[in-house]
């Protein structure tokens, strides 16, 4: 058919070179990344063999997993009803509030908080004093895993809460009003009605800080010790003190793997649940 | 204003007294009293802003009052959630659970009052085929069209029996062809159930087509409550002359009265002898300035000129064919007239038309 | 007036545990942070003199501003044409395929990114390699700012991207169309309507990346070398290196100020021009 | 179906030749032919989907074509990008850009056509003032009501003076009292410019009373073009009988043909004379089952039983008073029939209605 017309879209073209640029960034690095894993010092899967084959890198490998997993069900947990009530609630005062403390906490650097955790929790910090008055012989909370934890928490809980509160604030809250109006209370209506519709948003906002969370390295760097190392650390550590860039690559590769792995698992069963 | 509570028999369906509800500084219904009999259809009507959303919102229990008190059934539910009124209500845009079939949907009421489960599915069942969408119950919401869900949302609603339906706008989002088919539905449904509907809407057409008693509303109060043919007959005020079908308004002045009648003079000294609607006895005095009301539809051609009709003549500004009539629109003494005839006139063409004693309405001015 | 009610908000009981610990999170460590700066190793504001009559600490502020604002701009630069690309072309594909290389690039921990422009910025990297080839005498490009630049426009391009699409998915496209309905070409459209209604959106998005970039550390201490230094890196070297706590947290206090301030400043600025 | 070009003088406003629009393989519009004459306000009606819109987005050159081509003025604007085509488009949403006030919305297609900036102002204030919002100059967009943004809209599409103006159902966001002003102001403002209006719509009593040609579209395809009186009066097929007024459609079979007279008998023997609709004559031979349509509103009482009239008898179901007149719908043995009828009937009185000969319009079966 001659008179069928085909034109080029002036907004691809427009957005062309950043497109393939975004491409380059995202591809190169990470080509670079597990070519060198395979490479350095010499062509093979030494490098993945001497992260695998190892209890204590394995021991690294599930602790970040387990970690991670305590960070965001601390996040859903504390988050959920904040996202719940700033997407919902008619006072604007309280909505304003929360999201500004939300915003401010997101974007004060991650280093300032964990070094303010570090304060806190450290020897001379309150909470050891806390407690120490209570009786307890606490020296410090430092290089703990509850440290580790809480520091997290306190990183992920705006990314979570701010992530959860724009789905919500999509949700149909006239429904939960409707079922009400049918007889149920609100508890019943949030049940039945609200949390369905919720969980995509609430998985969605959990699967993000639970990556997030994989990746980690300050936090648990700073408040943790040797015994909470997480495999962001044993990256850095690779590098900075022994310069082996190859064992590092090779384990950056695997944290990649595991995300990835976890992530489309998560995609998977939910979407699962949804069919079903 | 308010119409009288029948002391006879059951208490009526619905009871508000001195009911008032601000926001803030702003009050948007300002001391209401009326009283909607059992088994009525009712409608709610007037222009947005006016408070008929709040008002129907407050009997369901989804608003809370400032003042004042509500009694369904004779019951004060004033302080009672919406959970507990135990009305059944349909939202402008339906309010479906996504996430559940329309079998679901209509089973959801049933669920929240612990039916076993065969009982419900029977119930839902039955009442899916009221709305003739039995063979529909499995379908989601986004499965349906419009119209579709609509009846599901009814289905709903009336599913676990409650004495009083309410409906907001329900047809506002429907196209017109079947907004006139969910009319006729409607009020077979209420006549077949026997239940109370209480209908918010903004068409003058859809509250007259539909209802028992039209309740007309303008900020925040009540300006007339009535039957249909009370409302487009023996309208109270300018405003429900004007917002009940379109009307042709000349100023006049009433020169005697005599009981229900009235004489009154237009501006070029015509003098006609007018009934006097029932709501307006007392605003319209003799030597008080009024107004004379002439439906388009009812001006006639071909009449003797006495003193029982009111004549318009002048020259056709522009006709328009509406299919039942020719909208004929003309220039007279008394500024543009329209008139519905059954011929065409061409622009310029001089008419003559008139409405006889018995059609005209006379109101008090202002 | 006895008939008016007043009700306890069921949604603002649910989430007042979480509201409650959010404050506690956001007030806490940074009253501690603000003590300590003012009181380690004594009372006085002997730390604040410290960071801010040193050239060379002042010198690192500056180099701060300068490195971030100038990941920002390449930001708007890249990020706009894409976020305009995905939130209004057609090609399915094609905005599914952007939005995954995005969120990806976004979920991949920022240590594995930095750590793959090392290899890539390396002495060893296929960078040197082509500049040399090229006839250039380079040895590494670590430790430059172009370095810096490039590694942090990396971590903040999906952030930048993912901010303004949001925002741009919401724009009236419908505008653009009228406006070449009455006439105008594309472009002008775009110039006259479209951007002048994007622009709180982009100004959003550069904050946020702004703001983030103020607070970076991984990705200059990667990268960068002591003359790339960045008020985060001062931060962790005083903790790491000289465990002068005092001097670390009247330099995290600055570097909070620093940001609320340029944030209000922008944010007064955009909101003085749309009043105009 | 065509309607015939003028051969004299100017050329068609629009043209349109054996257009076909496809989205993938559905094909959206199958092959159209259209003239739509200088100087007329012309209305596309059709239900949702019919194509209406598309075909309206195709002229102002927002859609591509699949197929064929189309005509401004006598010049060939299939490949030409809208910008360059020069005519007015009102869009549903009206899509004034909010950042600008009134007059700098109105100014905004002068500005893109590089007038001076004296000039522009004078000229936006002047088309502000024909659409009755001088004194609204710098408002912006969102301190306007709907009818005044619609009314800016207006005003923006005609300032660079179009000698077409398209409009994408501008009316249906609005409340229905505002929709009848803006229709009266629509079309004393086409009459007023004289330049073209096409304008799209669902609502048939809109089409009613704007336009002078109607396009009643149905799946992609043109199902009648005509004046509204030749639609109205003479359809051509039970769609758009149905969809142009309401209609009780009764079964007959032809059993005479007498140059434009058809003779048909309906089921109970009953036969009349009826007049053959100008488009179905060759559709309506002698043997042929066929339908005859009663219109509610020329039911008439107290008639004289003879060849001249159809009659129709039986006990009401339901009478609904809709203040022009009462809809009673009665049982008959041809099924429910519906007259619009000036008395009111109780449900199960009995009625006895006709139709005069010359009312029925008689129409090919399928």
């Amino acid at each position: 058919m001659p008179a069928h017309r085909i034109k080029i879209n002036p907004i691809v073209l427009a957005a062309a070179p950043g497109i393939a640029l975004l491409l380059i960034f995202f591809a190169i690095p990470l080509a670079n990344l597990t070519v060198r894993s395979l490479t350095d010092p010499e062509f093979g899967l030494g490098n993945y063999k001497a992260v695998l084959g190892s209890q204590t890198y394995l021991r690294v490998g599930w602790r970040t997993i387990w970690i991670s997993f305590l960070a965001m069900s601390g996040c859903v947990l504390i988050g959920t009803p904040v996202a719940y009530a700033i997407a919902h609630s008619k006072r604007r005062a309280l909505v304003v509030a929360t999201l500004a403390v939300l915003g401010l906490s997101f974007l004060t650097s991650s280093l300032i908080r964990a070094f303010a955790w570090m304060i806190l929790f450290g020897a001379q910090g309150p909470i050891v004093a806390i407690l120490n008055a209570a009786g307890l012989d606490v020296h410090t909370l430092l290089a703990t895993q509850v440290a580790v934890v809480v520091g997290m928490i306190h990183f992920l809980l705006p990314i979570y809460a701010l992530t959860a509160f724009a789905g919500f604030r999509n949700m149909p809250f006239d429904l939960v009003v409707a079922a009400e109006g049918l007889g149920a209370s609100r508890w019943y209506a949030l049940r039945t009605v609200y949390f369905p519709l919720a969980l995509p948003s609430i998985i969605n906002a959990g699967s993000l800080v639970f990556v997030i969370a994989l990746g980690f390295f300050i936090t648990p760097a700073l408040l943790g010790g040797p015994s909470e190392m997480m495999l962001g650390q044993l990256i850095a550590i690779s590098i900075s003190k022994f310069g082996d860039f190859g064992f590092a690559a090779a384990a950056g590769v695997l944290l990649m793997v595991i995300t990835l792995f976890l992530l489309s698992a998560v995609q998977w069963v939910s979407k699962a649940g949804q069919r079903q | 204003m308010s119409n009288a509570s029948k002391d006879c028999g059951s208490p009526p369906a619905i009871q508000i007294s001195r009911l008032k509800k601000c926001y803030g500084a702003v009050e948007v219904l300002r001391g209401l009293d009326l009283v909607i009999p059992e088994g009525s259809y009712t409608t709610f009507l007037g222009p947005s802003g006016s408070g008929k959303t709040t008002l129907l919102r407050i009997i369901a229990g989804f608003a809370s009052v400032s003042e004042g008190t509500v009694s369904i059934s004779g019951v004060d539910v004033t302080d009672r959630a919406a959970r507990a009124r135990d009305v059944g209500m349909v939202f402008q845009n339906y309010a479906l659970f996504p996430h559940l079939t329309a079998r679901e949907n209509v089973e959801y009421p049933l669920k929240v009052r612990r039916l076993p489960r065969e009982e419900r599915r029977r119930r839902a069942l039955e009442y899916l085929e009221r709305v003739h969408l039995a063979e529909w119950a499995d379908r989601y919401p986004r499965e349906l069209s419009g119209g579709q869900q609509q009846r599901v949302a009814l289905a709903r609603s009336l599913v676990y029996g409650p004495k009083l339906l309410l409906l907001d706008e329900p047809l506002s989002a429907l196209d017109k062809h079947l907004r006139g088919q969910m009319q006729d539905f409607l009020k077979e449904l209420q006549r077949d159930l026997g239940i109370t509907f209480v209908h918010v809407t903004h068409d003058q057409s859809e509250a007259l087509a539909l209802s028992s008693l039209v309740v007309i509303m303008r900020d925040g109060r009540l300006e007339q409550v009535g039957s249909p043919e009370q409302i487009y007959l023996e309208p109270n005020s300018r405003f429900v002359a004007g917002f009940i079908g379109n009307s042709n308004i000349v100023c006049c002045s009433v020169t005697a009265r005599n009981g229900r009648l009235a004489t009154v003079k237009l501006g070029d000294g015509t003098e006609v002898g007018v009934p006097i609607p029932a709501g307006v006895t007392e605003r319209l005095g003799v030597g008080e300035k009024s107004l004379l009301l002439l439906r388009p539809e009812k001006a006639e051609t071909g009449y003797r000129i006495d003193t029982s009709v009111v004549a318009m003549s002048g020259p056709v500004l522009s006709t328009t064919f509406m299919g039942t009539h020719y909208q004929v629109v003309f220039s007279t003494r008394h500024g543009e007239i329209t008139a519905h005839l059954n011929n065409d006139y061409a622009p310029g063409q001089s008419v003559d038309v008139a409405w006889r004693a018995g059609n005209l309405i006379v109101l008090p001015a202002g």
